[in-house]
């Protein structure tokens, strides 16, 4: 007989620059519920969705909604940092709802007082970038580079991340220049940069979005050649699908993430396989990371509910139980989560190549296994590092 | 009379009062004494510099030179409501009411800039005991049938006769009356030399008027201004009789 | 019965009544945050309509309370001081009317819609700021996690008291700016509106009128930032960002930005088609929705919503209107 | 008729929102001056604006030359041939006096800026001024030369002479004479009986929205009781 | 005394070519902003948006026909005819309710952002410049500056000594100024003022237009260009004085310079400093620094 409908709430940024990433992660959401066959042990699963605009109040002003009003039961959201955070936060109010993470990957999330029902089966911003910075020592012989960054919480984390194994490895860092947002005219911080390889070897590079091309594009207008190590978001799918001449630029920037266009993991292949078939001309020609990150937990709050037959009694404990020990292959390989409700998953370092047809994609370089939330540094030694911040970490000298 | 009982006894001095617009010399080293209780017009063709000097006497444009005093202070330096609260009040040529409100509204706040508190938010108008004095005032200007229009309803003669209102709403020590009669009717600027009649003679008046029915009857003294400058002072008649008068300003209707 | 005593008791009821009629999303998210947004879009309403000041920079007033009181009742990484919640709100309101004569400092010699103009900059300037300080504003990411004080017991974090909490400040800021706006001091502003020259030669203080106009909605906004704060229970540049700048206007614009009301009923509106415009539009394009209808109220109606209502209340009751004390046609204002 | 009159209005009626003021006016008139006087508040302001095009009228009809011009935008009543003083002279603040008299005049044609300045001596010392920084006075001679400039063929003037000095009002007297000896129309509305009179033999009193009165300038300036009666005035004038 | 002459002159140079170059762009952007405000007291919220349409509109053109000059032109007349119709169906029926237009601008920027959007969606668009000016040229001190930055200046001059000329030599500028003021009071000296209005909207919304395209050309174009290049016009027009085309360029050249420079020695508070200056003009000069008082 028919059971009781379990509602899903996908939380997404549709508003704004980030409304194409926001669009292409709750596909990731209809997706998986679609591999369901829409149901689980009998429950018909319904998916609603709600706005943000990158706002932590408006993600929560649309949590509410989906959670109080339109009664979802679980919760798959929001797309960027801070609003993680809020929700995160948010989630605590609401121990009736299981929540699960959308894309956002700030590691204050389910690091500082995580919540019980907050679940995040994507892999956060440092850990991204934490096996880059032993790779550019030890396989291209970097040890002093320049940081230029955009100035707030995700590219400290990112920088962190990429610091914590760097400076370990053996590398310092000559500079860090840190951009105000909302800038975009980076001209006078290229004329302090160094043009050509000599003291510096290269310069990690973490700015978003159009602010990516911005500053490749004056960096090479002014005679830059300097090799490029780029933060996650300096080879996400709104720089890949840039129009206009700072194409040329990206081709051969190497940088780090949870996915790889190219990879050659079956798992992979597989999801780009059912995206295509599955939104053809709607979606973008290949997943985008945020996808691949809704995905990921929509399907993982899935399985866990098949595990207790859409039981969700007693304020989901028994889901939230199966969530907890739930360990499963996303498409970017094997997931587990930790005591924190965090992913311990594999990280791809990527260099961007131009395919065939003339996009741009990230070939993977190499693939580091189990990559946790303490960077492998153990929680302790973590623990030690503090928040990422401007000034934290920076390599002893 | 010594020099310094002269200085008390004047309403208002001003001495070499000098206005520049870059090269133009709006009004040009005027110099008047004006006794406490005295009414005086100032004549004199259009742009001679008769507003320039209102606006200097009143604080609305600061000289360029020379001092201005009133009841033996000098007030060339002070704010235009510092100088109201010194009992200089004044029309303008050009009406200035505030449009949003009733003409009683406006009147009353007209009251209240004289008397204060100005800034009192703890009663309503309504239950403010000075409130009543709008009735009274609306009367004396002759809009005591319009209390409830908004001022931006009124027509021309109408807000004429507001801007007056508002300037008489507080018997100041000095008025200053730019053109009152302009774009009233004949009925109301009858009305208008009835009431300057009765004004209370301690008032001191200057007042600026192209009727010459009224300029001349209505004041004890005339000042005449040309081009800037004082040209000829004296009484209604000798003004009148002045040949070198008729021809710059007055025309025929002086013969 | 008056229009406006018939609407006295009904609004009165419903907002009693109302908790015990909606769900915990009805009661908070919209409920709490209509009153709250509502104060706040109230102190942009009494400027524009009083004074002919439109400020933009009324949310960043707010945001300045909101920020306070955060920073002196739950600091956040290193950032902020904790002090007796009672001292914590006078500060913060104090701040927020500190901030609030400061940017009439900066507009006094401005009108209309270069004050508009001035004020949306100062917006953007305090965004900007939040954003790169760390030291006081907690940088990009801000203060999470402020709860409302629990006072003898009673939380006022819970939906219901907080609820009520909102209702009663709205209630008192709504009818405190309908009594000033008829005090010798709330005339004054109405004149320097119309014509401030006048006004100074009637002796008044033009200048120091419009910066306490300013320091009175700084208040009144802050107030309305101290409930939004604690309705989000955080405050982060995004907070102060030029969205919900441009909300406040929005919503003072649905309701009627001519009068008080109008707050209001614009954060009621603007709230519901924010929350449930996604439902009525296929989920990408709901931003036009909303677009449209701004922009068919601005057209149609440039009193708003509450000019609607009086309007057709006028036809309905077959007599000419009765002219209250704010201007009926608020499409001079600002001018 | 066999030829229409320059200027006729028939039943007109203007409403401010629901206060009526203008009930149903009517009057015509030729290339001779016609003058109107009238209490402050009567509607003569609003007449002229409904001729103009500037209020919009609720019944009745406007024509100029036997063509109508009610109904049709403010600038196509100008172009059809009225030139207009406003009450309150209403000069554009950021336009220096020669602006003003470029803006609107044409090289050819009765008036030119030169006759203008000839015949404002004044306007011309003060050529390079702006609107704002003008006397009163100056700022009336400036909206009276604004609407001779375009060599219109009626002129609607409203109280012209407000705040002008009394030789500056017999010269523009003198002017308005010449006028209407041209063949131009004249439509004035004064406060000012003397002007009035001097310049048309044909008088109209306004009141309460309505022509009360229709008489000639000898008789209003001799008969007491009827100035009394219809412009409230007791003493001689 | 060592840090004195520790200052380095190349760096210096170059940041102050970059100030004058960013200068140039904010000039371009700010002068359609600035005419239409200056001239029709209508704060046109919506001209970042003209600006980003400009921006797709040239990139989509030069992209079909190989041609940047066809983009600039195709720019031009659309996002001009895009203004006028704007002024005619929104702006003309609250003419000289100056709040009211600002605020319908507001909800045709909402609108059309979202439209945009869609059509375009999040990426980040370059426009190919003509291959002569990607090139770089010598400059004393600074050591080389790229041309297509340089090329800025001189669309700068081109726009700003074009608009002058058409405001000050020409009946144009007149008739606009005394419609502001007095708008029925020009209609009743027989002039079309609808008309006239549409005109300079076109205007200034082909200006933005053009200055999309370079920018799109010089940095790039995607969502959210169109709210950051308003605020930037609305303080180079508060800073320079409203409507006066002088004024934008000083304001522009004061605003680019904080910005760059704040950017170079400060980069922290680089982008507060810009609203320091507003805020300290605004103290000394309400009307702006070329502005005439209200
Ligand atoms: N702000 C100003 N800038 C430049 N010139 C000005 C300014 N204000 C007034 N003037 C000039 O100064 C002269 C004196 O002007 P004022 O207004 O005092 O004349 P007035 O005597 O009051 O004339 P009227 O009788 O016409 O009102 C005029 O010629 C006028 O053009
Ligand atoms: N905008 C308006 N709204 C409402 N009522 C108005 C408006 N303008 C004028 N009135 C009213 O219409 C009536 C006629 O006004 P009008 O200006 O035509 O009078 P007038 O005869 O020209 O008076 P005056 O001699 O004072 O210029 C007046 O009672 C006035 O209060
Ligand atoms: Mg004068
Ligand atoms: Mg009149």
């Amino acid at each position: 007989q028919e059971e009781e409908t379990i509602t899903i709430g996908g939380l997404a940024t549709l508003e704004g620059p980030f409304a194409a990433p926001g669009e292409d992660g709750l596909r990731g959401v209809e997706l998986a519920i679609e591999e369901f066959g829409g149901e689980i042990a009998g429950h018909p699963i319904e998916m609603i969705t709600a706005s943000s605009d990158g706002n932590p109040d408006v993600a929560l002003e649309s949590a509410r909604r989906l959670v109080e009003q339109d009664g979802a039961d679980i919760m798959i959201g929001p797309l960027s940092g801070s609003e993680g955070i809020r929700i995160a936060q948010y989630a605590k109010e609401q121990p009736g709802t299981t929540f699960l993470n959308g894309g956002s990957a700030a590691i204050e999330t389910t690091l500082v007082d995580p919540a019980e029902n907050f679940f995040r089966f994507n892999t956060e911003g440092a850990q991204w970038t934490a096996p880059l910075g032993e790779y550019v020592v030890n396989e291209r012989g970097w040890d002093n580079i320049v940081i230029v960054s955009e100035d707030y919480s995700f590219p400290y984390a990112q920088i962190f991340g990429f610091m914590a194994t760097y400076c370990e490895a053996g590398g310092t860092v000559q500079d860090k220049y840190f951009t105000p947002v909302g800038n975009n005219d980076y001209s006078s911080v290229i004329a302090q940069l160094p043009l050509e390889t000599g003291e510096v070897d290269g310069m990690y590079v973490v700015l978003g979005g159009s602010d990516a091309v911005n500053f490749l594009s004056q960096y090479a207008q002014m005679g830059g050649q300097l090799p490029i190590v780029g933060g996650t978001n300096v080879t996400d799918q709104t720089v890949l699908t840039t129009q206009g001449p700072a194409r040329e630029l990206l081709p051969g920037i190497l940088s780090s993430g949870p996915v790889s266009d190219n990879a050659d993991l079956e798992a992979w292949q597989e999801f780009v396989q059912r995206y295509q078939d599955y939104f053809g001309d709607e979606g973008l020609p290949s997943p985008s990371l945020f996808a691949s990150n809704y995905y990921t937990n929509t399907k993982a709050a899935l399985l866990a509910l098949q595990e207790v037959e859409g039981d969700l009694s007693n304020d989901h404990e028994a889901l939230n139980e199966a969530l907890s020990n739930l360990e499963f292959t996303s498409p970017t390989g094997p997931v587990s989560l930790n005591e924190n409700r965090q992913a311990t998953a594999a990280i791809y370092i990527n260099e961007v190549v131009e395919q065939a047809d003339g996009s741009l994609a990230l070939e993977p370089l190499e693939r580091i296994e189990e990559v946790d939330q303490y960077l492998g540094l153990g929680r302790e030694a973590y623990m030690e590092l503090g928040l990422p911040s401007r000034d934290n970490p920076s390599c002893p000298s | 009379m010594a020099d310094a009982a002269v200085k008390q006894e004047e309403a208002l001095v001003v001495e070499g009062l000098t206005r520049r617009f870059g090269a133009l010399v709006a009004v040009d080293g005027v110099s008047l004494r004006v006794a406490p209780g005295e009414r005086r017009a100032v004549l004199g063709a259009n742009g001679a510099g008769k507003t320039t000097l209102f606006n200097m006497i009143a604080g609305d444009l600061p000289p360029s030179e020379g001092h201005i005093s009133l009841f033996g202070r000098d007030i060339t330096r002070l704010s235009p409501q510092k100088r109201v609260l010194e009992g200089v009040r004044r029309t303008y040529q050009k009406s200035l009411v505030f449009g949003g409100l009733s003409v009683r509204d406006n009147l009353y706040v007209a009251i209240r800039g004289a008397t204060g508190p100005r800034l009192a938010i703890w009663r309503r108008v309504e239950t403010q005991p000075d409130r009543d004095g709008t009735g009274p005032l609306a009367e004396r200007v002759g809009l005591a049938d319009r209390l409830d229009a908004p001022a931006s309803e009124l027509s021309h003669g109408e807000q004429r006769q507001l801007e007056l209102g508002m300037a008489l709403a507080h018997t100041p020590r000095l008025l200053l009356l730019d053109e009152p009669a302009a774009g009233l009717s004949t009925r109301e600027r009858e009305s208008l030399m009835a009431m300057l009649a009765d004004l209370p003679r301690d008032l001191t008046l200057i007042l600026i008027e192209h009727d010459l029915d009224i300029a001349l009857k209505a004041v004890d003294f005339v000042t005449v201004m040309h081009n800037g400058r004082l040209l000829a002072e004296g009484t209604p008649d000798e003004i009148a009789a002045n040949q070198d008068i008729q021809d710059i300003y007055m025309g025929k209707h002086g013969q | 019965m008056t229009l406006r005593r018939l609407l006295t008791v009904v609004v009165a009821l419903v907002l009693l009544v109302y908790p015990f009629v909606v769900n915990s999303f009805w009661l908070v998210q919209i409920g709490g945050r209509t009153l709250g947004f509502g104060t706040i879009v109230l102190s942009l309403v009494f400027l524009t309509a009083y004074t002919g000041m439109l400020s933009l920079a009324q949310m960043t007033v707010a945001g300045v309370a909101g920020y306070a009181t955060a920073y002196f009742t739950a600091p956040t990484g290193g950032v902020g001081l904790e002090l007796a919640w009672p001292v914590a709100l006078i500060l913060a309101l104090g701040l927020a009317t500190l901030a609030g004569l400061l940017i009439g400092l900066v507009a006094v010699r401005t009108r209309g819609i270069y004050t508009l103009m001035i004020t949306l900059a100062v917006a953007m300037a305090f965004y900007y700021l939040t954003l790169q300080n760390y030291a006081v504003f907690n940088g990009f990411t801000g203060f999470n996690n402020v709860e409302p004080p629990v006072i003898a017991g009673l939380d006022l974090g819970a939906p219901l008291p907080f609820y009520y909490l909102s209702a009663v400040l709205a209630v008192l800021c709504y009818a405190g700016v309908r009594h000033v706006v008829r005090t010798p001091f709330g005339l004054a502003l109405q004149g320097l509106r119309d014509e401030p020259q006048r006004l100074q030669a009637l002796g008044y203080n033009v200048p120091l009128l419009r910066v306490l106009a300013f320091g009175l909605a700084g208040f009144v906004a802050g107030i309305g930032g101290i409930l939004n704060l604690w309705l989000n229970a955080s405050i982060s540049p995004g907070s102060v960002a030029l969205n919900p700048v441009i909300d406040v206007l929005m919503a003072g614009v649905l309701g009627g930005i001519g009068h008080p009301a109008g707050a209001y009923v614009g954060a009621f509106v603007f709230t519901i088609v924010d929350n449930f415009a996604i439902d009525f539009i296929a989920r990408e394009r709901f931003n036009t929705l909303i677009g449209l209808v701004f922009l068919a109220i601005v057209l149609f109606s440039p009193d708003g919503l509450t000019g609607l209502v009086r309007r057709a209340w006028a036809r309905w009751a077959g007599t000419g209107r009765r002219r209250d004390d704010a201007p009926d046609d608020s499409t001079n204002i600002g001018k | 008729m066999a030829s229409d009159p320059l200027l006729s209005v028939d039943g007109l009626h203007v409403y401010y929102g629901s206060s009526h003021v203008l009930h149903g006016v009517t009057l015509e008139t030729g290339t001779a001056p016609l003058s109107i006087v009238g209490r402050n508040g009567m509607g003569k302001t609003t007449l002229c604006q409904a001729i103009m095009g500037l209020v919009p009228s609720s019944g009745g009809e406007v024509r100029l030359g036997g063509e109508r011009i009610s109904g049709r935008r403010a600038f196509k009543v100008a172009r059809a041939g009225i030139g207009y003083v406003p009450q309150g002279r209403r000069v554009f603040r950021s336009l220096s006096v020669d602006e003003h008299l470029r803006l609107v005049g044409k090289p050819d044609g009765e008036w030119t800026v030169e006759r203008i300045y000839g015949t404002f001596p004044r306007l011309a010392e003060r050529r390079r001024n702006g609107g704002a920084a003008l006397s009163g006075g100056e700022q009336q001679m400036l909206a009276i030369s604004r609407a001779l400039l375009l060599n219109p063929r009626l002129l609607v003037m409203d109280e012209p002479t407000e705040g002008l000095a009394p030789v500056i009002v017999e010269h523009v007297v003198e002017v308005l004479r010449e006028i209407g000896r041209s063949g131009v129309g004249l439509l004035l509305v004064e406060q000012n009986l003397t002007v009035a009179t001097e310049v048309s033999d044909r008088i109209m009193v306004m009141m309460n929205g309505e022509i009360a009165l229709e008489t000639d300038a000898a008789t209003l300036l001799n008969d007491r009781a009827l100035r009394n009666r219809y412009l409230g005035v007791s003493a001689e004038a | 005394m060592e840090a004195l002459l520790d200052i380095n002159w190349r760096l210096f140079a170059i940041v102050t070519l970059n100030g004058l170059t960013l200068a140039s762009l904010y000039f371009i952007v700010a002068s359609g902003f600035s005419l239409i405000f200056g001239l029709m007291r209508v704060v046109n919220m919506a001209h970042g948006s003209l600006y980003l349409l400009g921006a797709y509109i040239g990139f989509e053109v030069s992209e079909a026909t190989g041609s940047w000059l066809l983009g600039i032109a195709a720019a031009a007349v659309v996002v001009g005819a895009a203004g006028a119709a704007l002024q005619v169906s929104i702006l003309s029926w609250m003419q000289g309710q100056d709040l009211r237009q600002a605020l319908a601008t507001i909800g045709v920027s909402i609108v059309a952002a979202d439209l945009m959007l869609a059509q375009w969606g999040g990426s980040a668009y370059q426009i190919t410049l003509p291959g002569a000016v990607s090139s770089f040229v010598p400059v004393p001190v600074a050591g080389r500056y790229a041309m297509a930055r340089l090329m800025l200046i001189g669309f700068a001059l081109v726009i700003g000594i074009g608009l002058w000329l058409m405001l000050n030599r020409t009946r144009v500028g007149m008739l606009i100024r005394a419609g502001v003021d007095d708008r029925r009071m020009l209609e009743a000296l027989g002039v079309n003022v609808p008309l006239v209005f549409v005109g300079v909207f076109a205007i200034g919304a082909g200006l933005a237009g053009v200055a999309g395209v370079i920018g799109g050309s010089v940095l790039s174009v995607s969502p959210g260009e169109d709210a950051r290049y308003l605020l930037s016009s609305l303080i180079v027009v508060i800073v320079g004085g409203m409507g006066s085309i002088p004024g934008a360029a000083i304001g522009a050249l004061l605003v680019a310079m904080a910005e760059t420079y704040g950017l170079a020695y400060t980069p922290t508070y680089g982008i507060v400093y810009t609203f320091a200056i507003m805020v300290a003009v605004l103290a000394v000069r309400p009307q702006g620094l070329l502005g005439r008082a209200a």
